[in-house]
C-alpha cells in the first residue's frame, strides 16, 4: 500500500532517482506485446470498425513506449510526442469513421472483403 | 591462225588415227569466226522488232475493242516482212558471223572482269537457217489462224495473235540473242506464249491444267539450262558466244576432248553441258520430260503447229547445235542425248500406235521425230539433226494444220473412229492431198518425201558411228512404227466409207449437221507448206558431196559444225578420195559405218525404205478400206470397225496401256507430285504449330508467370497488409541474424 | 538480456501467445475459443512471472508492484478486444485497455497523459467508434440475438498473421532485451528535475511571494538573457531590491518546499518552447480531418433545379441583407 | 546535292499528317494525296542532282549535333543505294494511297495520317548517316503499321498486329544491344562518343571475330526477322494477310527491306570476319526459306497468305546474294530490294481490288475470274510473271545475279581462279538448291492464277456486283497499277541503269568486307580500316555543304 503511495509521491513530487533501463524493458515488453496484439488484430479482423480499433491499439502501444523512455530520461519529449500521438488518432479516428461509413452505404456490409476493387 | 588450230588438230587426228580432213574443222571455224566478229547493220533488229510491234498493236485493238481480222493481217504482215528481213539476212551473209547490238541489257563489273550481257544478236549460218523456217512459218501459219481462229473475233482474237506476235518474238530473241541469258530470255519467253496459248481456252479446266503442267514441266528444264548459264559464266567467265568460243580454255578442253583425254577437262566442265541437255530435255519434250507437249494440244490447232511442232519445241535442238563446242568437252553428254533421244522416239511411236485422238497422235510423232532430232545430235551429226528439224518442221505443221481443218470443220471432232472419207467429202480434197503428203513425208517413203532424206542421215551416222549400231536397229524398227501410225491415220480419217460425227463444239442440234470445208486461206496454206516438204528434198542435193545438202552447208559455216571423224571417214572412203587415202593408212574406219556390208548410207536407204514401206502396208491392211483405197489390202467398211479390233484383243492389255501412255504421267504423279504434295502439307503443320508454336510459347511465357503471380493481388485490403508485415518481420529477421553474427564475430 | 529474461522463455512465451490468439480468434466452434484463451493466459502468466523472478533474482531495482496486475490487465483485454466477435465489446474492452495503460502511465509519474487519455480516448474517441458501430451494425433483431454475421464471427488467415506478429515480437523484444541495458542513464537527474524553473522566473517569484520570502520592494533578480537568477545546484536565490539597488541572496535553507518544478511544468514548458511547429501541425492536422469527415460523411441530397434557385436566391438576399 | 531534298522528303508527310489529321472526313483521301504527291518533287529533285558518278558518297549530307558529349548528332546523307531505295518509297506513297480511296471506310484520317507518318519513318531511315536517327526511325515505322494493321485490318487483326509489334520489336531490341556495344567499342578505341555509321563501319571492324560474333548475331536477330528469315518468317504471313491492302504493299514494298537493308549496311560493314564465317549458316537458313516456304505456298487456299509466304521464299534469294558477299551478290540483291517490292506489291493491290468486290481471298470460293475482270487478269498474270521471274521482268536480273553470286562465291569453280573478290562463302550447292525455288515459285504462282483466274467462273453465293465499284478495274485502279507495271517493265529491260548506279557503292562494300581476309596480321586490318575511313570521310567532307 505504501508502494503505492510512494509512487504516488514519485508521480507527484520531485524525481528521486531515474527509473533504471531493466524496469523500463518491462514497460517495453507490455508495450510491444500490446503492438503486436493490435497487428494481428489489424491483419485478421474482417470488421473494418475493428480493425480501426487495433490501430489505435497499437497506437496505445506506441505510447506506453514513449512514456517509459521518456520517464527514463528524465525528458518531457516522451509525453509531448504522446499528445500529438493522441492528435493523429483522433484525426485517423474521425477520417476512418467517416470512410466507414461512406463504405457502409455504398455496400450495406462493415467487411473489408467486400472492397477488392483492385483483385488483380 | 587457221594455220595453228589446223596443224593442232592434223595432229590429233593423226593421234587418234583418223583422216584428216581438207577443209578445216569445226574448232578452227569457231575460232575464225569467233576473233572476227563484225557488228551488223541495224535493221537485222526489224526481225525482232515487228513481232513486238504485232503484239504491241493486237493489244491496241484489243484496248480499242476491234472486231474484224485486222489483229490477224497485223501479224500476218510483221511475220512476213520478218521473213523477207530474214531472206535478206541471208543473201547479204557472207560467211562471218556478226553481231547487232540494241541496247545494254546486264551488265556489272567487278575488278577488272565484268559480266555482260546485252539485248544484241549474233548472226551466222545457224541463226539464219533457224530464222529462215521460223518467220517463215510463223507467216503461212498466222495467216491460217486468221481463218481458223475466226469464230471468237474481239478480244479473245487480239489475245491470240497478241500472243503469237510475242512468241515469234521470243523464238527470235532465242535464236538470234549474242549471249546465254538472252537465249534464256527467248526460252521463257516461248515458255510463257505457249503457256498463253494453251491456256487460250481458258474456260476448259483442261486446258488450263495443260498450259500450268507445261509451263512448270519446262520450268524444271529451265533450271538446268539457267544453272548451265550460270556455271558457263562462272567457268569461263562470259556469257557471249562470240567471247565464249574463242576461249582458249574451251579450245583447250575441245583438244583434250578430241584425243578422248576427259581427265584434262575439270569436272566442272563436263557439268555444264548436262545440264543445258535437261534444258533442251525440258523444251524439246525428251523422256523424262515429254509428258507436257501431248496435253498441250489442249491449245488451238495452229498453235500445236507452229509452237508445238515447227517451232519452239526444236529450241533445245537449236541450244545443243548452238553450243556443240561445250557439249564437246563431256565425256559423257553427247551419248546420253544420243540414247534419250532413241528411248524418246521408241516410247512415243508405241504410245502413238494406240491413240484414237488424231492430234495426239501427230503430237506423240513429234515427241518421237525430236527423238531422232537428239539422236542425231548425240551421233555426232548436226547437220542430220538441223535437216530433220527443217523437214519436220514443214510436214509436221503440215499434218496438223490438216487435222486443224477437220478439227475446225466437223466442229472439234479428233477421234479417228468417229470420221471417215473425209477426202472424198465436197470441198475436203485439198485437205485429202496434202494430208496424204504430210502422211509419206512422216512415213519417209523413200527418194519421194524430204522426210526419208533427213532421217536417213541420221540414221546412217548410227552405223557408222562406232559402238552406236544398236541405236540404229531401234531407230529403224521406230521408222517401221511411225510409218504404221501415220498411215492408220490417213487410211482411218480420209478414205474410206464417207462419215462424220460432229463433235463437242457443235452445239445446235435442231438442224443435223454440216461440216463447213476450209476456206481459202486455210488451204493456200496447207497447199504452200507440202510444196514446201516436197521442194526440201532439193535442199538435200545442194552441195551434196561437200556437206550433206544445204543444211550441212548452213550448219558447217557456224560454230555448230562438227564432222565427226568416223563421218569424215566414212564420207571419204564413199567418194574416192585419193589423196585422202594416202593419209588414211590402214587403220580401219571400214569395220563401222556398215550396214550389211554395204556403205552406211546406202543400206540406210533400203532399210529405212523398205521398213517404211512395209508399215504402210500394214496399216493399209488393218486400216485400210475395201478397194485400192486400201491398196486392196484393207478391208474397212465402216468408220468405227476395222481388222485391228480384232487384232488388239490377242495382245492382252498391252494395247490398252500403250492408249494410256503407258502410265508415265500417273507414274510422275504418284513418286512425284503426290510426294512433294504431301511433304508441303507437313511443312505447313510444321510451320503452324511447331515454329509459330514456338513463338507464340515464347509469347505465353510472360502471360504464365502473370497468371501465377495474379492471386498475389487478392485486391483485399488485408492481404497486402498481411505480405507487407510479413515483410517487415522478414526484413527485421535478416537484419537482426547479421547483427548477431556481427556480435558474435 | 538473461538478467531481464531468458531467451528461451521468451520464445517460449511467443510461441504460447502465438497459439493461443490464433485458437482463441474467432471461428466456427466457440469451444475452442476457451483453450485458446486459456493457452494465451497461461502465456502472459508465464511472462510475468519470469520478468518478476528474474528481476528480484538478480537483484535489480524491480518496478512498482502494481506494474504486474496493470500489464496483465492491458495484455488480457487488449488479446480479448482482437478475440471478441462483436465489434462493440471490442470496443469497450479496448476502452479497458486504455485504462490498464494508464495505471501505468501513472506508475511512470505521467499523470496528466494518463488522465488525458482517459478523457480523449475513453471518452471522446471510443464513444464515436461505439456511435459508428451501433450507426453502422444492423440492430439485431430478436429472432436473430445470437447471431453474427460472419464478417466477424470468422477471423481470416488468423495462423500466419499470429506467426508473423508474435515471430516479431520476439525479435522485438530480443533486440530491446539486448540493447536496453546499455542504454545511457539520465545526466544530473537533479539538475534536470529543475532547471526548468530558470526560465520560470514568474513562477518562481510568486513561490518566494507566497512563502514570504519576499518584502516590499524586493523581486527576483534575472539576469540578462531574462532567465531567474537561481542557482539550481547551490540552491541560492538572488533577489534584488528595485528601489534601492540591493541585493541579497537567499540560501539553501531558506529555499521553499513548493519550489520544485512539476511534471506539468515541464511538460507544458516542453511542449510550448519545444515544439511549436508540431502544435500548428498537429492543429493543422486536426483540422483537415474535421473537414474530410464531413466531407465524407455526408449524403447528397439531390435538389431540383428550382429548388436549387430558391435556395441560391435565399442565400443572396440573407447575404445582401447582412450587407445592408 | 543539297540537303533540303531529303529533309523536305521527311517534313512534307509530317507536315501532311498534321493537316490530314485536323482535315474533315472526306477530305482526307484528297488531302492525304496531295500531300504525296508533293513528295514526289523533292524525290524528282534528289534523283536529279545526284551525281551518279560517285554513288558511294553520301550526298546531301546535313547533320545537327544533339548531344555533343554522347556524340549524338541526327545527320543525314544518301549514297545511291539508299536514294534508289528512297525513290521507291517516295513511288510507293501515292500509290497506296489511291488503293486505299474505297477499301478505307470508316475513320480515314486517322489512317491516311498514319500512313503518311510511315512515309516520313521509312525515308528516314534510309536517309539516317547517324546510328541514333537510324535506329529511331526504324522503330518508329512499327507504330504506324502497327495501328493500320490493329485499326484496319481483317478478321484475325488483333493477333496479327500485337504478333508483328512484339516480334519485330523484340529482335530491334537485341540489335540496338549489339549496335550500343559497337559503339561503346569504338569509344573505347577512338577515346569519343560517336554514333557516325561511316566513323562505326570504319572502327568496329578491328573488334576480335567472337565479338564480332555476337554482334553479328544481335544485329541479324532484328534484321532476320525484319527480313524475314527463315526460322523468323512466321509473323509475316499474319501480318500481311491481315492488313489492309495499303499495309501489305508498303510491308511488301519497304519494311521488309529494312532487314536487308540493314544487314547491307549494318552487319556486313561492322563484323566483315565473322559474317564472312558464318555466311553459309545464313546462305542455308536463305535457301531452306526459299524452298521450304516455297512449298508452303503451293498449299496455301487464302491467295493473300500464299503471296505472303511467296515474299518470304524471294527474300531468301535476296539473303543469299547478300550471304555471297561479292559484287554480285551484292548488286544482286540490292536490285531484288527494288524489284521485289513492284512486283509483290503489285499482286497485293491486285488481290486487294479482287478483295474489295468479293469479300474473300478464298480461291476455293473465288475463280476464273478472267472471263468477268479480263483487264484484271491481264495484271493479275504480268504481276505472276514478274513474281516468277520472267526474263524481260524485273524479277529475272536480281534472281540471275543472285544465284550467279552464290556459284561465283566458291572461287575454285572458275577457271581463271579468280582471288577472293568472288567470295569463298557459299557455293555452287546454295545455287542449286536455291534454283530448285525458281521451279517451285512458278508451280505455286501458276497454280494460284490457275485457279483464280483461269477455269469455268466460281463467285460466292451472296455476292452481288459492288455498288460503287465497276465489275472490272476502275481507271482510278489502273492508273495505280500502271507505274508498278512500268517499273517493273523498265527494271527488267534496263536493269543496266540500276546496276551502274549501285556499282560504287557496293564495290566499296565488298572491298572493305574481304580486305580482312587477305591480310593476315590484325594491326595490317587496323591500318586498313583507317584508310578505309579516310577515303569514304573525303569526299564526305567535301560533299557536305
Amino acid at each position: 500500500m505504501d508502494h503505492l503511495l510512494h509512487s504516488t509521491q514519485l508521480a507527484q513530487l520531485a524525481f528521486p532517482e531515474a527509473v533504471p533501463a531493466v524496469t523500463m524493458a518491462h514497460y517495453l515488453f507490455v508495450s510491444a506485446a500490446m503492438f503486436v496484439m493490435g497487428l494481428i488484430g489489424f491483419l485478421t479482423r474482417r470488421n473494418m470498425i475493428v480493425m480501426f480499433l487495433c490501430t489505435e491499439l497499437m497506437f496505445q502501444a506506441a505510447g506506453l513506449a514513449l512514456i517509459a523512455f521518456g520517464r527514463h530520461h528524465l525528458g518531457a519529449d516522451g509525453q509531448t510526442f504522446v499528445i500529438f500521438v493522441l492528435c493523429v488518432a483522433a484525426a485517423e479516428a474521425a477520417m476512418a469513421l467517416a470512410l466507414v461509413v461512406l463504405l457502409f452505404r455504398h455496400k450495406e456490409t462493415l467487411s473489408a472483403q467486400a472492397w477488392k476493387e483492385l483483385n488483380g | 591462225m587457221i594455220n595453228t588450230t589446223f596443224l593442232t588438230n592434223t595432229l590429233a587426228m593423226l593421234q587418234d588415227g583418223h583422216a584428216v580432213d581438207t577443209h578445216a574443222p569445226a574448232v578452227s571455224h569457231a575460232v575464225s569466226q569467233a576473233s572476227e566478229v563484225g557488228t551488223g547493220p541495224k535493221w537485222i533488229l526489224l526481225i525482232i522488232g515487228l513481232p513486238m510491234l504485232t503484239t504491241l498493236l493486237c493489244g491496241l485493238y484489243a484496248m480499242l475493242g476491234n472486231k474484224t481480222k485486222l489483229p490477224a493481217w497485223t501479224t500476218v504482215a510483221g511475220a512476213g516482212i520478218a521473213f523477207i528481213a530474214t531472206l535478206v539476212m541471208y543473201m547479204s551473209f557472207d560467211g562471218t558471223p556478226y553481231t547487232v547490238h540494241a541496247f545494254d541489257w546486264i551488265q556489272i563489273h567487278f575488278g577488272e572482269k565484268s559480266m555482260v550481257a546485252n539485248f544484241s544478236f549474233y548472226i551466222d549460218t545457224l541463226t539464219i537457217y533457224w530464222m529462215l523456217f521460223v518467220t517463215g512459218l510463223a507467216t503461212l501459219i498466222a495467216l491460217y489462224a486468221s481463218e481458223y481462229m475466226s469464230h471468237d473475233l474481239g478480244t479473245s482474237y487480239c489475245r491470240f495473235f497478241g500472243a503469237f506476235g510475242l512468241f515469234v518474238f521470243s523464238m527470235a530473241c532465242l535464236v538470234m540473242g549474242d549471249n546465254l541469258l538472252m537465249l534464256y530470255l527467248g526460252w521463257e519467253g516461248v515458255g510463257l506464249c505457249s503457256y498463253l496459248l494453251i491456256g487460250y481456252f481458258y474456260k476448259k479446266p483442261e486446258a488450263v491444267a495443260a498450259a500450268k503442267k507445261a509451263f512448270i514441266v519446262n520450268r524444271i528444264g529451265d533450271l538446268g539450262l539457267a544453272l548451265g548459264v550460270y556455271l558457263t559464266f562462272v567457268h569461263f567467265g562470259t556469257l557471249e558466244y562470240a567471247v565464249l568460243f574463242s576461249d582458249p580454255t574451251l579450245l583447250g578442253y575441245i583438244e583434250s576432248a578430241k584425243v578422248g583425254n576427259f581427265e584434262a577437262i575439270p569436272a566442272i566442265a563436263q557439268w555444264i553441258p548436262l545440264l543445258f541437255m535437261v534444258g533442251a530435255f525440258g523444251k524439246s519434250a525428251q523422256f523424262p520430260l515429254y509428258v507436257w507437249l501431248p496435253d498441250a494440244m489442249e491449245g488451238p490447232t495452229p498453235v500445236s503447229a507452229l509452237i508445238h511442232a515447227a517451232t519452239m519445241v526444236t529450241a533445245g535442238v537449236y541450244l545443243i547445235a548452238r553450243t556443240y563446242p561445250v557439249f564437246l568437252t563431256s565425256e559423257h553428254a553427247l551419248p546420253i542425248v544420243a540414247w534419250v533421244g532413241t528411248i524418246t522416239a521408241l516410247l512415243s511411236a508405241t504410245i502413238a500406235m494406240a491413240q484414237f485422238d488424231i492430234k495426239r497422235i501427230m503430237a506423240y510423232s513429234t515427241v518421237s521425230q525430236l527423238g531422232y532430232m537428239f539422236a542425231g545430235l548425240g551421233l555426232l551429226t548436226t547437220t542430220g539433226a538441223a535437216f530433220h528439224v527443217l523437214t519436220h518442221a514443214f510436214f509436221k505443221a503440215l499434218l496438223f494444220l490438216a487435222c486443224g481443218a477437220v478439227m475446225h470443220g466437223f466442229a472439234g471432232q479428233l477421234d479417228l473412229r468417229k470420221l471417215s472419207g473425209v477426202a472424198w467429202m465436197k470441198g475436203w480434197g485439198i485437205v485429202g492431198v496434202t494430208m496424204l503428203v504430210g502422211c509419206m513425208n512422216l512415213a519417209g517413203l523413200p527418194y519421194i518425201t524430204s522426210g526419208f532424206y533427213s532421217k536417213d542421215m541420221i540414221l546412217a551416222e548410227a552405223f557408222i558411228t562406232p559402238g552406236y549400231a544398236m541405236i540404229g536397229w531401234i531407230l529403224v524398227f521406230t521408222a517401221i512404227l511411225t510409218a504404221y501410225y501415220t498411215f492408220r491415220v490417213y487410211f482411218r480419217v480420209f478414205v474410206g466409207p464417207e462419215h462424220a460425227e460432229p463433235g463437242d463444239e457443235h452445239h445446235d442440234d435442231d438442224h443435223e449437221f454440216h461440216p463447213h470445208p476450209p476456206g481459202w486461206a486455210i488451204n493456200t496454206v496447207l497447199i504452200t507448206l507440202a510444196c514446201a516438204s516436197m521442194l526440201a528434198i532439193s535442199l538435200a542435193y545442194i552441195d551434196k558431196a561437200e556437206h550433206h545438202g544445204w543444211a550441212g552447208s548452213m550448219i558447217s559455216q557456224s560454230t555448230a559444225s562438227f564432222h565427226s571423224p568416223y563421218a569424215e571417214a566414212a564420207h571419204h572412203a564413199h567418194i574416192e578420195h585419193t589423196e585422202m587415202h594416202a593419209v588414211d593408212g590402214p587403220v580401219g574406219h571400214a569395220a563401222p559405218g556398215t550396214v550389211f556390208g554395204m556403205d552406211a548410207h546406202t543400206g540406210m536407204i533400203i532399210v529405212s525404205g523398205l521398213g517404211a514401206i512395209f508399215g504402210v502396208l500394214v496399216a493399209a491392211f488393218f486400216h485400210g478400206p475395201k478397194g485400192w483405197q486400201g491398196l486392196f489390202l484393207g478391208g474397212r467398211t465402216e468408220a468405227a470397225k476395222c481388222r485391228m479390233d480384232s487384232v488388239a484383243k490377242r495382245f492382252g492389255p498391252i494395247p490398252k496401256m500403250a492408249e494410256n501412255k503407258w502410265y508415265v504421267d500417273e507414274i510422275y504423279m504418284a513418286i512425284l507430285v503426290t510426294p512433294l504434295r504431301i511433304i508441303s502439307h507437313i511443312f505447313h503443320w510444321i510451320d503452324k504449330l511447331l515454329i509459330d508454336g514456338l513463338v507464340n510459347l515464347f509469347g505465353f511465357l510472360p502471360r504464365l508467370l502473370a497468371w501465377i503471380l495474379k492471386p498475389s493481388q487478392s485486391g483485399v485490403l488485408q492481404g497486402y497488409a498481411v505480405s507487407m508485415a510479413g515483410g517487415v518481420t522478414i526484413l527485421l529477421l535478416v537484419v537482426f541474424v547479421i547483427i548477431l553474427q556481427g556480435g558474435a564475430a | 538480456m538473461d538478467t531481464i529474461i531468458s531467451p528461451i522463455a521468451l520464445y517460449l512465451i511467443c510461441v504460447l501467445g502465438a497459439i493461443g490468439i490464433a485458437v482463441a480468434l474467432p471461428r466456427r466452434n466457440k469451444a475452442l475459443e476457451i483453450t485458446g484463451g486459456l493457452v494465451f493466459a497461461a502465456a502472459i502468466g508465464l511472462a510475468v512471472l519470469v520478468l518478476g523472478l528474474n528481476a528480484t533474482e538478480s537483484g535489480q531495482p524491480l518496478p512498482n508492484y502494481f506494474f504486474y496486475p496493470f500489464a496483465i490487465l492491458a495484455l488480457g483485454a487488449s488479446a480479448r478486444m482482437i478475440t471478441h466477435p462483436r465489434p462493440v465489446y471490442s470496443a469497450l474492452y479496448f476502452i479497458l485497455t486504455i485504462i490498464a495503460s494508464c495505471g501505468m502511465y501513472l506508475l511512470l509519474s505521467a499523470e496528466f497523459m494518463a488522465f488525458a487519455l482517459v478523457i480523449i480516448y475513453a471518452g471522446a474517441i471510443l464513444i464515436t467508434y461505439l456511435f459508428v458501430i451501433m450507426l453502422a451494425t444492423q440492430a439485431p433483431s430478436s429472432a436473430s440475438e445470437q447471431f453474427i454475421d460472419e464478417t466477424d464471427s470468422i477471423a481470416r488467415e488468423p495462423v500466419i498473421s499470429c506467426v508473423i506478429g508474435f515471430v516479431l515480437l520476439a525479435i522485438l523484444t530480443t533486440a530491446m532485451f539486448r540493447g536496453v541495458s546499455d542504454l545511457p542513464a539520465a545526466s544530473h537527474p537533479e539538475l534536470a528535475q529543475d532547471s526548468v524553473l530558470l526560465n520560470l522566473p514568474a513562477k518562481v517569484e510568486r513561490i518566494l511571494d507566497r512563502a514570504g520570502q519576499l518584502e516590499e520592494g524586493e523581486r527576483l533578480l534575472r539576469n540578462d538573457d531574462g532567465t531567474a537568477a537561481i542557482d539550481i545546484v547551490n540552491r541560492t536565490i538572488t533577489i534584488e531590491n528595485s528601489d534601492l539597488h540591493t541585493t541579497r541572496t537567499l540560501g539553501p535553507d531558506q529555499w521553499p518546499d513548493k519550489l520544485v518544478a512539476g511534471n506539468l511544468d515541464r511538460l507544458g514548458y516542453n511542449l510550448m518552447h519545444d515544439h511549436p511547429m508540431t502544435i500548428e501541425i498537429a492543429g493543422i492536422i486536426l483540422l483537415m480531418a474535421m473537414l474530410g469527415a464531413v466531407v465524407l460523411a455526408r449524403k447528397h441530397i439531390e435538389l431540383e433545379e428550382d429548388l436549387k434557385a430558391t435556395q441560391a436566391r435565399k442565400l443572396g438576399e440573407s447575404m445582401s441583407g447582412g450587407n445592408a | 546535292m543539297s540537303p533540303i531534298w531529303t529533309l523536305l522528303l521527311i517534313a512534307i508527310p509530317l507536315i501532311g499528317a498534321l493537316l490530314v489529321a485536323f482535315d474533315s472526313e472526306e477530305g482526307a483521301y484528297v488531302s492525304a494525296m496531295r500531300t504525296m504527291l508533293f513528295t514526289l518533287i523533292p524525290g524528282a529533285f534528289m534523283l536529279w542532282n545526284f551525281d551518279f558518278s560517285q554513288g558511294a558518297v553520301h550526298q546531301g549530307a546535313a547533320s545537327i549535333n544533339w548531344i555533343s558529349d554522347l556524340g549524338l548528332k541526327l545527320s543525314i546523307g544518301t549514297d545511291a543505294i539508299s536514294l534508289l531505295l528512297i525513290i521507291l518509297t517516295v513511288l510507293l506513297g501515292p500509290i497506296v494511297i489511291a488503293a486505299s480511296k474505297t477499301a478505307i471506310k470508316e475513320d480515314r484520317r486517322k489512317y491516311y495520317a498514319w500512313l503518311l507518318v510511315l512515309q516520313a519513318a521509312m525515308v528516314g531511315v534510309f536517309a539516317a548517316r547517324d546510328l541514333m536517327l537510324f535506329y529511331i526511325c526504324f522503330e518508329f515505322t512499327l507504330l504506324p503499321m502497327f495501328i493500320l494493321i490493329r485499326c484496319y485490318g481483317s478478321t484475325n487483326r488483333v493477333a496479327a498486329s500485337t504478333k508483328f509489334f512484339l516480334y519485330t520489336f523484340t529482335g530491334s531490341m537485341m540489335t540496338l544491344a549489339g549496335l550500343i556495344y559497337v559503339v561503346y567499342f569504338v569509344a573505347q578505341q577512338t577515346g569519343m562518343w560517336t554514333l557516325d555509321i561511316t566513323t562505326l563501319t570504319a572502327i568496329a571492324p578491328r573488334m576480335p571475330v567472337e565479338h564480332q560474333a555476337w554482334v553479328l548475331f544481335a544485329m541479324l536477330a532484328g534484321f532476320a526477322v525484319k527480313v524475314p528469315l527463315f526460322p523468323f518468317h512466321t509473323w509475316l504471313p499474319l501480318a500481311h494477310t491481315e492488313a489492309p491492302t495499303a499495309g501489305s504493299v508498303i510491308l511488301a514494298g519497304v519494311l521488309l527491306k529494312l532487314g536487308t537493308y540493314g544487314i547491307l549496311r549494318f552487319a556486313i560493314p561492322i563484323t566483315p570476319d565473322a559474317f564472312i564465317q558464318y555466311a553459309p549458316f545464313i546462305g542455308v537458313l536463305s535457301v531452306i526459306g526459299i524452298i521450304y516456304a516455297g512449298l508452303i505456298c503451293w498449299v496455301q487456299e487464302d491467295i493473300k497468305k500464299l503471296v505472303a509466304y511467296s515474299s518470304v521464299s524471294h527474300l531468301g534469294f535476296c539473303v543469299l546474294g547478300l550471304a555471297a558477299l561479292n559484287v554480285s551478290g551484292l548488286s544482286g540483291s540490292v536490285l531484288y530490294m527494288l524489284s521485289h517490292g513492284l512486283s509483290t506489291g503489285g499482286l497485293f493491290l491486285m488481290i486487294g481490288f479482287m478483295y474489295e468486290r468479293y469479300h474473300t481471298r478464298d480461291m476455293r470460293v473465288v475463280g476464273g475470274l478472267a472471263s468477268k475482270m479480263p483487264v484484271w487478269t491481264f495484271f493479275m498474270v504480268f504481276f505472276t510473271m514478274a513474281s516468277v521471274g520472267l526474263p524481260g521482268l524485273n524479277g529475272f536480273p536480281s534472281e540471275v545475279l543472285c544465284l550467279i553470286a552464290a556459284f561465283q562465291s566458291d572461287a575454285s569453280w572458275s577457271a581463271a581462279h579468280e582471288a577472293g573478290a568472288w567470295g569463298t562463302t557459299l557455293g555452287p550447292w546454295f545455287a542449286v538448291f536455291a534454283g530448285t525455288g525458281m521451279v517451285i515459285a512458278a508451280m505455286y504462282l501458276l497454280i494460284m492464277v490457275g485457279k483464280i483466274c483461269f477455269g469455268p467462273l466460281r463467285e460466292p453465293e451472296d455476292h452481288h456486283d459492288h455498288e460503287e465499284l465497276p465489275t472490272d478495274l476502275s481507271r482510278r485502279e489502273i492508273w495505280t497499277l500502271i507505274p508498278l507495271a512500268v517499273a517493273c517493265l523498265v527494271f527488267g529491260l534496263k536493269p543496266v541503269y540500276l546496276l551502274d548506279a549501285i556499282s560504287d557503292p557496293i564495290n566499296q562494300t565488298v572491298a572493305a568486307a574481304t580486305s580482312g581476309q587477305q591480310l593476315q596480321h590484325p594491326e595490317h586490318h587496323q591500318d586498313h580500316a583507317l584508310i578505309e575511313t579516310h577515303s569514304v570521310n573525303n569526299p564526305m567532307t567535301e560533299a557536305t555543304p
